[in-house]
């Protein structure tokens, strides 16, 4: 975005970043809700789903939000009331953090940080700490099981997650997502120039380690135990209501949302199309329209996988704590690093 | 330049603040959070020290980890909700003036030593190749060190926390 | 920017990390003051390594990470052992190796 | 035969729904704007035909919560004979059921000896206050028009003697 | 004596097995969490107080009664008719199988046998209240470990159950239509094609939910090998229904009791399973959802001609003695203990419902679990609310 704002004085600047920043998480977070939370979940059940606000429910959710605004701030007596109130905005804080690092387009981008994945995997450990001090300020024992279960989870996902990406790291030979994308378009497979090198292909099982960490991460069936309702009531979430309570519903979907944006950026060639279809070679050559198209493909990709971790959601029953521990640490992680010895090997030996 | 300066006094002040209340809250885990405010503004000073890897590690490490770590420890030995009144010992005096006799002998090293030296202003972000080629070569023999120190780490907090 | 300024932060953060070693009973406070400690080192090692223009600072700023990181998950275990065996983590009910 | 995993399996089961319900529509419906017609035996609310009660008390007697109320006077009707008695006939001051309390099991209406009350399928009749679910009799008259005919019975059955 | 001593001595090695699966050296403080009275994961009002040694199942007991509705005294004070649209409320989801013990008691006291059309089509729709009660178990079992869509397949296909047994009888949940002596009606025409249709959309359900549910890995590992009970253990307890017959008993009150019912007229199967898992209960659920479509099908077919009513007073006056009829009702064993005294109604009513039984076993069979199988474990016990606080 800074290439695109050189003329914009410096606190225009700004104001646009956060702005474009509010729309990077809204957005999706919003599409995400309506189109499979409501809609597909629905129909995957042989039912509607909401179709009384707007065409098709479509309003449905500021509907929803309407709802929660109007509702009391209740902190439980015996609370830690300043955490309590706190932990929400921690989660969806990190969402925000999370985002600046994705490239939407040639030059529209946030920050180019030249550490971009490793900064990404950083910041999506802040919403632990959310979550941690939220159920334990809620004095409750639900809540504090779920808290503790949600910890122990995001870290052994953390783990695998950083396994998985290395890989294409490695591939790449940069940190930098932006440049990332572009290894992925400029490159080829197999000498056809055509699909460029997408890492889904090359990386499969980083590919499959990331999605499955992913839908940890998210806290998504079948790794939802720390809000288990049929266990945990709601694990940490079950103290809040209202506004506070919108804040954790949205920031599960935009984390959702900004994690499968990062996903396409590393696997799927984020906001681009081979380059050699248009006859660029490097990022310098890419057209201006690209800037307004990129979104858009990554959108695109974005709703794709999320529609994956969606279906996988809707349709999976859960795991329990120690099997979700033992996934983690014996087969995910083993697999990652063996991914990672075969792709350093090979990338030195070609 | 001078953005950097309002900055870093900005978040030195935060930081300073923060730390006091670490070693002064009666709430264990409000004293973790403040911690986490005392880390996250170090990460900031790394970058105005154009240590960006750094600072991502220590986010990474720190916030996402260690800290949870410490939010684990408290909440499995029983942190109450609200103060608690027996955190601190009887030397608590006694910290005072040795903390302060401390900060007293170091500003005066300091002052002595490096005066008003200035940073160099044009100064570019270390990258991370740079770091890891230093890792990697000339480092070599304290990263497997280290490596041992972690696997170590590990079976030691394994076998600790074992039950049986 | 003054190279001391950053030592004189690192400096008080020292400072105010032994007060927390010294007058703290509960043992993981005790290590939240570590951490502050190897924290200001940490802003030591990287402020000479930009004065002096070299990268080495960094290494040991991310080797101080790492040796905290561990450090923290063995004293931990220890606390939680304590805690277990003794229903405290209280350092100074910890007597029995006085002798 | 290959063994398909069974988590595979399940996420064709739930495509496959996703597809039938885009193609085939919902198995729901969208109550306000469209509705299902009850079953005919469907107990929905009780209608009452004035002209056949005796007020004889029975449903009253015979419902197991207690639900209805009846009150009645004795008045003499003109003989049905020329020349005859005049008839005693009691006739109903009230009948009410309270909706709030029936357990629509619906012996009332099968003990009534008279064919005074009847079943209707209609369940649109819920209030916003409680009271307001005590039906009296005129209310209960006018259930009479949504009554429907007795179904057919399946084959086989003993037709029935009325 | 002997069979006293025996007993003792396998309740021991019962209570020893729980205490083996714990590990003993629990030293740190136990945590006490209340799972009820108002929990998702008891469909009611249950509370199970669970002492928790981090998230281990160190002691747990079931405390019930938050929905005591009274039926046996509230029985004293109605006739025999009206005593069926209150028993009906007991298992609410299958609830014309519970007027059947009932009716059959009174009958059987009155010396009365209802006619052979009557009683086929109680048999039909005893087993279409048992479809209707097993697959809302079905669906809710997904949602008790997580899965969200089994229990909306579950609602949909179970409401065709309801459209019948409301077009036959007229009540969608509370039938009333068992009289003593035989029915309150026949069936209305062109119930007995709907019926053929639904059971066949019914096996395609059984086919879905296995495919989504009981074939899933996750689902597997959640359950097989979590909540065994033994075989002894089992028959200790007084568990019945499915929950005994998972635990390789091969005992089934339709088959092995001779009940003016029909269900010896058909061919089907009684499944066992030797595990004694939460898996095996819940397939052997599903298998008997299978096996009652069948039993359906082949009633459909037989249903002979005539009345649907014998010839009993209009007054129902039941003759003094005591009667004990139980059935295998979805939730397992149901009965009554009905005494008269001679009057319009019962003296007393004892009755023995499945579901108190069927989870006076949580106390020995939560020992030692995580948090997390608590929930399976009782999705996979089945019970209904109303069953157990009566």
């Amino acid at each position: 975005m800074i290439g695109l704002l050189a003329e914009v004085p410096y606190w225009g600047q700004s104001l646009l970043r956060v702005l474009g920043g509010l729309v990077a998480v809204l957005l999706p977070a919003g599409t995400i809700v309506y189109v499979f939370l409501f809609k597909m979940m629905s129909f995957m059940q042989s039912r509607l789903g909401p179709m009384e606000a707007g065409p098709y429910g479509s309003m449905q959710l500021f509907a929803e939000v309407g709802k929660w605004l109007q509702k009391e701030d209740i902190v439980p007596d015996r609370a830690d009331a300043r955490i309590f109130k706190m932990a929400p905005i921690i989660v969806l804080v990190s969402t925000f953090l999370l985002v600046v690092v994705v490239p939407f387009g040639p030059d529209a981008w946030f920050t180019d940080f030249e550490t971009g994945v490793f900064y990404a995997l950083a910041v999506s450990s802040v919403s632990v700490l959310g979550i941690l001090i939220a159920g334990w300020s809620s004095a409750n024992k639900y809540s504090l099981l779920g808290g503790l279960r949600a910890a122990g989870q995001l870290i052994a996902y953390e783990l695998p997650m950083v396994l998985a990406v290395m890989g294409v790291v490695i591939q790449a030979g940069t940190m930098n997502l932006q440049k990332i994308v572009v290894a992925q378009n400029t490159g080829s497979m197999f000498g056809i120039d055509a699909i460029g090198h997408p890492y889904v292909i090359s990386q499969f099982f980083g590919f499959i380690i990331f999605m499955i960490a992913i839908q940890a991460e998210l806290t998504q069936a079948p790794f939802d135990m720390p809000i288990a309702e049929s266990e945990l009531v709601s694990g940490y979430m079950t103290e809040y209501s209202g506004f506070r309570f919108l804040i954790f519903f949205i920031g599960e979907f935009a984390t959702a949302g900004v994690f499968a944006m990062i996903a396409s950026v590393l696997f799927l060639g984020g906001w681009g199309v081979p380059f050699t279809w248009f006859g660029w070679t490097s990022i310098d050559d890419v057209a201006n329209w690209m800037n307004f198209a990129g979104p858009l493909i990554m959108f695109t990709k974005m709703m794709l996988l999320v529609f994956f971790i969606m279906w996988i959601r809707f349709s999976y029953p859960r795991l329990r704590e120690d099997q979700l521990q033992k996934f983690a640490w014996k087969g995910l992680i083993p697999v990652a690093l063996l991914n990672i010895m075969v792709t350093s090997i090979l990338k030195v030996v070609f | 330049m001078i953005a950097q300066n309002i900055g870093f006094w900005i978040i030195a002040t935060v930081m300073i603040f923060a730390a006091l209340r670490v070693v002064t809250t009666n709430n264990v885990v409000h004293a973790a959070l403040w911690l986490v405010v005392v880390l996250a503004g170090a990460a900031a000073q790394y970058i105005l020290l154009a240590a960006e890897f750094v600072a991502v590690t220590q986010v990474l490490v720190y916030i996402g980890a260690v800290m949870v770590l410490f939010l684990f420890g408290t909440m499995l030995t029983r942190a109450k909700i609200g103060t608690e009144s027996d955190l601190n010992n009887s030397y608590k005096k006694l910290g005072i003036p040795v903390a302060l006799v401390m900060l007293v002998a170091m500003g005066v090293a300091l002052v002595s030593s490096f005066g008003d030296e200035k940073l160099p202003q044009t100064a570019t972000v270390v990258s991370t190749q740079e770091i890891s080629d230093q890792i990697f070569g000339p480092y070599l023999l304290p990263f497997w060190a280290l490596s041992f120190v972690l696997l170590a780490a590990v079976v030691g907090a394994i076998v600790l926390a074992r039950k049986d | 920017m003054f190279v001391n300024q950053f030592l004189f932060l690192a400096a008080v953060l020292f400072c105010i990390g032994v007060y927390g070693v010294v007058a703290r009973k509960n043992a993981v406070l005790m290590l939240m003051s570590i951490e502050l400690i190897l924290n200001s080192v940490n802003i030591n090692l990287l402020t000479f390594s930009l004065r002096n223009g070299t990268t080495d600072g960094h290494i040991f700023a991310l080797y101080i990470i790492a040796v905290a990181a561990a450090e923290v998950g063995v004293g931990l275990g220890l606390v939680l052992l304590v805690y277990r065996n003794k229903k405290t983590i209280s350092v100074d009910d910890l007597s029995e190796m006085r002798g | 035969m290959a063994k398909v995993p069974g988590l595979v399996k399940g996420l064709g089961v739930t495509l496959g729904t996703l597809f039938k319900t885009t193609v085939n529509g919902s198995n729901t419906v969208q109550y306000p704007h469209e509705k299902e017609t009850p079953p005919i035996r469907s107990r929905g609310v009780i209608a009452l035909h004035q002209d056949n009660c005796t007020s004889c008390m029975l449903c009253s007697r015979s419902c197991p919560d207690w639900c209805i109320y009846i009150e009645a006077h004795k008045e003499l009707a003109p003989p049905r004979r020329e020349g005859g008695k005049p008839r005693q006939v009691n006739l109903l001051d009230r009948f009410d059921i309270d909706y709030a309390l029936c357990m629509y099991c619906g012996i009332c209406v099968e003990v009534c000896p008279f064919d005074a009350l009847f079943w209707s399928p209609e369940y649109e009749y819920s209030e916003p206050n409680i009271s307001d679910l005590l039906h009296d009799k005129t209310k209960l008259s006018e259930w009479m028009e949504t009554v429907p005919e007795a179904p057919e019975l399946e084959s086989g059955a003993d037709k029935k003697k009325k | 004596m002997t069979m006293l001593g025996d007993r003792q001595q396998l309740s021991y090695i019962a209570s020893q097995a729980a205490d083996a699966r714990l590990n003993l050296e629990l030293e740190t403080e136990g945590m006490t969490l209340n799972i009820g009275p108002q929990h998702p994961a008891t469909h009611g009002t249950l509370r199970i107080i669970a002492r928790l040694d981090g998230e281990q199942v160190v002691w747990a007991e079931p405390a019930c009664g938050y929905m005591h509705r009274g039926y046996e005294k509230l029985t004293e004070v109605r006739t025999f008719p009206q005593v069926t649209t209150l028993v009906n409320r007991i298992d609410w989801l299958g609830s014309f199988a519970n007027e059947v013990p009932f009716i059959l008691a009174a009958e059987k006291l009155m010396g009365v046998e209802a006619p052979t059309r009557a009683q086929y089509i109680r048999t039909i729709l005893f087993e279409l209240s048992r479809i209707a009660n097993v697959s809302l178990f079905l669906g809710d079992l997904g949602v008790q470990l997580g899965a969200i869509t089994p229990v909306f397949l579950a609602f949909r296909d179970r409401e065709y159950v309801l459209n019948l047994i409301e077009s036959a009888t007229g009540g969608r949940f509370h039938p009333n239509f068992d009289r003593i002596g035989g029915l309150k009606d026949d069936l209305p025409a062109g119930w007995i094609d709907e019926t053929r249709a639904v059971m066949k959309k019914l096996r395609g359900f059984c086919d879905q939910i296995e495919d989504l549910l009981f074939g899933n890995e996750i689902f597997q590992s959640r359950t097989r090998g979590i909540g065994v009970i033994p075989r002894d253990v089992a028959l200790q307890y007084g568990l019945s229904g499915a929950n005994l017959r998972a635990s390789g008993v091969d005992w089934d009150l339709r088959r092995d009791q001779n009940l003016p019912m029909v269900w010896n007229k058909t061919d089907w199967k009684v499944w066992t399973h030797p595990d004694g898992d939460s898996f095996a209960r819940c397939w052997v659920r599903l298998q008997e959802t299978r096996e009652s479509t069948k039993i359906v099908d082949q009633l459909l077919g037989a249903i002979p001609s005539g009345p649907v009513m014998a010839k009993v007073p209009k007054i129902i006056k039941v003759p003094e003695g005591e009667a004990w009829v139980s059935t295998e009702n979805p939730l397992g064993e149901m009965g009554y203990y009905v005494v008269s005294r001679g009057d319009l109604g019962p003296f007393r009513v004892k009755i023995r419902s499945a579901s108190f039984n069927n989870i006076s076993i949580t106390p020995w069979l939560l020992r030692g679990v995580y948090v997390p199988d608590i929930v399976t474990i009782l999705a996979s016990l089945y019970f209904i609310l109303g069953d157990i606080d009566r």
